[in-house]
């Protein structure tokens, strides 16, 4: 892939581009407009921080690819939309507060009321509602059958008690969107419904939780008898579930992208360069598995890809590519830590520089086998449902 | 050879699919291990009949151009049919058998090369002097060793280094100092000692030709044991789904799920990096791009058929160990192949050696 | 440790002799008497081949070193024993047809009657018997409760029925030991009994197990209407798997011993000097974390042999000496064949050379996790008895 | 200090009882995680008082020989109490203290040794001058780096080389060019520019001193990871008897049990590897066989107490990522001391050079 040229002017499809054009017009666009200051960020940003690139986009209009046109997205092919997210994060681009667009968009667009998508669509589109995502709970992580925040009928209303966690930048959002139980007596995951509630309804409190990098990425949200319009419920009662469910499927083939691996890599040899020791055999050898990793993991993502190009939806099998995407990036990480000597100590970068920052990625990895369905329950899903083990 | 094949992306599709279908004809995926059990540790190691056949149906000549009587296909449809033959761990040496053709076809020679095409004679590449190497030295007299199959072969075709090329020989079996030994899978490796006044030349400058064959036979053989390793795999697949323990199916404990799991991605990712592989070759990928992508696949392959083959060992306990299941077969032959065109150790530092750096590869 | 110096006069009591001046003197009869032919043989040695050592043992009273000095046995203490072990192991010696001295020796010297222990003990120091073990079944390998080779009572005989699986030598052997189901109504381990049995009493067959080393170590028993005398039962009726069990316990330091470890990494360094690469760096790495690996076994053994010298009874984590062993037993192995170039694929050992066998110990080293209770099974073992995770 | 100690093995087993019962008055196994979070990331990142304590207790002179004020215990007993000091997450560099102590009670300094054993002072050695190393320059004007807990020495000890020997010197704090950066665990590293106008030479030829103690200081390391490796894996087997998931308790996951079983493996051998190579110096080995002991423990506690922490918290799954579950307090001391005296990669490489080959090593 050469640099890009001078830039044309804007096509009116970018669905008719051919792949590697669209790639060049995105990229070119990114690089001309991407805040340079906020590259690479070592941690996930804040509203207040990235709302710039978020303003960007929108004015763009290319804030939601994967949202039809006629909702005002860029209704770019699933092939399309991987570019275009491969190159966001080639350049290094913070995610946005994006769970507004790439949960709940998709849910109202699919099970949402006419009135529901002419008020909450444009309003995700202008950046006037900031959602967070309520699934999780302290005691039904990886396995929701647990969930039991209670959304109770009160007239109009659902009176909703309970408790979520690890709810992504909840500080930053003004509404929320929320697995709750509408069905005590249902099993495993029936009864349970999707609500759309404002963070400043009473009731509703927000814990920021300090994680192991030291920051506030993730929060508690408490629920206290919080009354909730009946008109705020998305799709059928007791379906949440199967709805929520549904657009997962896509999210996954992001966890396995190879780009954050890849990431990871140049980091490692910065440092080895920097320690001395890019030049040692014994170095260059648990390199040269740690880059073919990254290549075949790259080739197996392909695999994946060109199913979406050729228009077949992903089976469970994508868990595989979560799975040595997550453990490639730990390995990687584990290696810096084990090359950067004392360095391996500082709570910060070395000598300031951000890209020898052994010790910030090696914090940072460790969450990625945990989040988005723990790598033991990607492993089940691969012998129960691709290998077709029993129980 | 190293210019992209045509056809569109569903015509290459099509052609792969062909190709695996007459594959199994010959080589049902792990259908007839009775056939291969028949055929061991008794020379020469496989059956010459089905080696004649392989080459009526054109697989000997796959890769020798049309001109030259070959098929003239690619890399992907060679792979294809490796992995079809290593799932039926069929013995003949198909791939030093079309080595030898591919080498003679791109350089010219047409007077062997009917025969060898056909089958009629097993004419292996007797190129090498040391173990885990892909360089071919040419000297005039020392001993090439490792020579598959041998106990089969009508002739040697020997690299001889003269000025600054490397000439080929045809050297008769007749009279020429051979030396077996037999290998795990019950076939055989021969170390010749050459000598030259027997031999004919029938290429002047085949150095170039002979490295580019080899690096095709390396990303053969990681096919091959591609299909080794899953039908391994699906050994023990079947074995987990039925063996009862604790009175439980032992496919249900999870410890053994996970272990499954890990083999299978072990699959995924070999399958990604053989057939992406293949694809850059049949792309037009030269040089140290197409070293690198060949590099890639046969040091996957090489590890991965190792740890798989002898994990589904362990997934079967004391019955994997005996010699009468059928894992053992699929043991006993990656330990033949795996480092076979080139250990996973000399394969990584090659492709760290050749694969371009950066962000763009 | 030096050479040992000549020979002193026998002395009355082994057990009085310093741990060093035992291994000293244990080591200088071994090293003048062993058939030097036999050292390190590859393969697990038939009767034919071994008897000579099994006689010289016998003559020197040496056969027997865990039974009571009264029965015939050396008397010595565990700790002793270890040595004792340890120097034959040191030394390469082929393991004896040795189930007589080392399970039904003990098991009748603890359970038996004394009609027993006169019929029995003498002819196994005598070499007159030679015993197989009959424990495991098709069905039940590490899992004795599914045990279903079955003795039914008829008048003063038992009828056996059934079959036994991975009976080590059995063609050898003139009399096996038996686990049978005497009561198919009781639950697990309980209602198996401990039979005795002439291996020419009508119908017995033995069936030769071709293993992946070529070799006929195993054997599958069967027993069609098979007539035992009752008085041959050992212990009391349905209490068969608690005495086999309680002689287990000492057994299992020997899964763990380091000598198989140590003798592979010899042979892994030899193979690299061969080879050429025992200078590069990368394979010193590799060898570096082997012998670590290895140095730390020992040293790890070493805590359960001191809990022997002091008397204690070894509990279940003695499984983690096992895992350790047999898994790094096999990475060396692996370590071997990665690096052997096509020599990987030879049937026999490189240039006829026994000292240069990377193929024979690969698959050698294969059973190594599986037999003795399967590496599986072992951390099962120490999931739950050791660290009281529950069932 | 390379003699052999007296007593037999149930008196120096008694010794080493009561170090660790003394140790658990002052730093509770896991027991005080408040008043650890309450000393992080704060200046000086530990309690003076505390290591103060520690003087008065005998801890900083525990290898000092009597004549000098010590204990004159073995490593052995070091061991002990720095496992104890690791399972307790103690911030107190006692390591560093004793180091200095120690070198300066061998080499015959007196006048400032009292205050230091006293714990009164805190007087780090400054004698590292790049990463991973064990090596002492002792150039007069590089920086000395990874000086542990720099912000609460009031005193550097300065090895210089001059001539062929390594002279120490007494460098106060005050007015010294000193930097400081925060460590993971809530401590600090200082860089020192060593300025020697200001400083006093306190002995003469203390080369092979510091050799010596800075192999005891990084087996007394890997015996403080040992002890962080315990505790961080108690804290997940705590969480695995009780955390609830798909109506089961977690821990009776198999794949979590097995994961479980090899750390305690690793804890097994790691344990094993420290008290081992206690023993053998505490026997008096030397030289090479002295530095090979101390490395294979070493080696095995950095690698060992990394895996263990991380594990730890995937166990966990998302609590364990929480700064206000312990955990992480376990992951980032590891990280922090992992690599100080010799990442597992130095001590590997200094074993297979200086550790015996052959049959009775």
């Amino acid at each position: 892939m050469t640099a890009a040229p001078a830039a044309p002017a804007e096509p009116e499809d970018l669905n008719a581009l051919d792949d590697e054009a669209f790639r060049l017009h995105v990229r070119r666009w990114i690089e001309a407009n991407y805040p340079p200051e906020l590259r690479h960020p070592p941690k996930r940003l804040h509203w207040k921080d990235n709302k710039v690139w978020y303003f960007k986009l929108a004015e763009k209009g290319w804030l939601c690819p994967g949202w039809p046109k006629e909702y005002g997205g860029m209704g770019l092919s699933p092939a399309k939309q991987i570019i275009f997210t491969e190159e966001l994060e080639r350049w290094g681009c913070a995610r946005t507060n994006d769970h507004g667009i790439v949960l709940l968009g998709p849910l109202i667009i699919n099970y949402g009321t006419e009135e529901q998508k002419r008020y909450f669509l444009p309003k995700i589109l202008s950046g006037e509602h900031i959602w967070c995502q309520g699934y999780s709970e302290p005691n039904a992580g990886s396995d929701l059958a647990s969930l039991r925040t209670e959304a109770v009928e009160d007239g109009d209303h659902y009176v909703v008690n309970g408790q979520k966690i690890w709810t992504t930048l909840a500080q930053d959002a003004n509404w929320i969107f929320l697995l709750v139980r509408t069905d005590k007596q249902a099993k495993k995951q029936e009864g349970i419904s999707f609500l759309l509630v404002p963070m400043d309804t009473p009731g509703i409190t927000v814990k920021p939780i300090i994680n192991l990098e030291l920051h506030d990425e993730f929060c508690e949200v408490f629920f206290d008898n919080v009354r909730v319009p009946k008109r705020n419920l998305v799709g059928q009662i007791n379906k949440g579930w199967d709805m929520a469910k549904a657009l997962l499927g896509f999210e996954r083939i992001y966890l396995g992208s190879p780009r954050q691996s890849a990431y990871a890599l140049k980091g490692l040899r910065a440092l080895a360069e920097h320690m001395g020791v890019w030049e040692e055999p014994e170095f260059r050898d648990r390199y040269a598995r740690l880059r073919l990793d990254l290549e075949d993991l790259k080739a197996f993502y392909g695999v994946y890809v060109a199913k979406l190009r050729r228009g077949e939806t992903l089976g469970p099998d994508v868990s595989m590519l979560k799975i040595c995407q997550t453990e490639l990036f730990q390995r990687i990480a584990d290696a810096m830590l084990e090359i950067a000597g004392e360095n391996a100590g500082l709570l910060g970068p070395i000598e300031g520089n951000r890209d020898l920052n052994p010790t910030g990625l090696y914090i940072q990895a460790r969450p990625a086998t945990i989040y988005g369905g723990s790598n033991e329950i990607q492993r089940n899903i691969v012998a129960k449902n691709v290998l077709g083990l029993p129980g | 050879m190293s210019e992209a094949l045509a056809g569109t992306e569903a015509e290459r599709a099509e052609s792969i699919r062909m190709i695996r279908d007459s594959a199994a004809a010959v080589a049902p995926r792990g259908g007839d291990t009775k056939r291969i059990r028949a055929l061991r540790f008794q020379d020469p190691g496989y059956d010459p009949a089905v080696l004649r056949r392989m080459g009526e149906l054109g697989w000997i000549g796959l890769r020798a151009p049309e001109a030259a009587g070959g098929a003239g296909l690619g890399m992907g449809e060679l792979c294809a049919l490796a992995e079809e033959l290593g799932a039926g761990l069929a013995p003949e040496p198909l791939i030093p058998a079309l080595l030898t053709a591919t080498v003679l076809a791109r350089a010219g020679e047409r007077e062997l090369l009917p025969r060898l095409l056909a089958g009629e004679i097993y004419a292996p590449t007797a190129w090498q002097e040391r173990p885990d190497t892909l360089e071919v030295p040419g000297s005039p007299d020392a001993p090439r060793r490792f020579i598959p199959q041998a106990a089969g072969a009508e002739l040697f075709l020997l690299p001889v280094r003269e000025g600054g090329r490397i000439a080929l020989y045809a050297l008769p079996r007749a009279g020429a100092d051979l030396a077996l030994e037999r290998t795990q899978d019950g076939g055989n490796f021969g170390t010749l000692r050459p000598a030259l006044g027997e031999a004919r030349r029938v290429a002047d400058d085949a150095g170039a030709l002979l490295a580019q064959a080899l690096d095709e036979a390396a990303l053969a053989t990681a096919a091959y044991l591609l299909g080794v390793m899953e039908r391994s795999f699906g050994l023990a697949l079947d074995y987990l789904k039925t063996r009862q323990q604790f009175g439980r199916v032992i496919g249900s404990f999870q410890a053994l799920q996970h272990r499954a799991a890990d083999l299978r991605i072990q699959l995924g990712l070999t399958r990604a990096s053989v057939e992406s592989a293949a694809a850059a070759l049949d792309a037009g990928a030269e040089g140290a791009a197409r070293r690198a992508a060949v590099s890639r696949a046969k040091a996957r392959a090489a590890e991965a058929s190792l740890l798989v083959t002898r994990q589904v060992i362990q997934l079967h306990g004391g019955i994997g160990y005996t010699d009468e299941y059928d894992a053992g077969l699929y043991l006993r032959k990656a330990m033949v192949l795996a480092n076979q065109f080139g250990s996973a150790a000399l394969h990584r530092r090659r492709f760290l050696r050749d694969a371009p750096e950066g962000d763009e590869e």
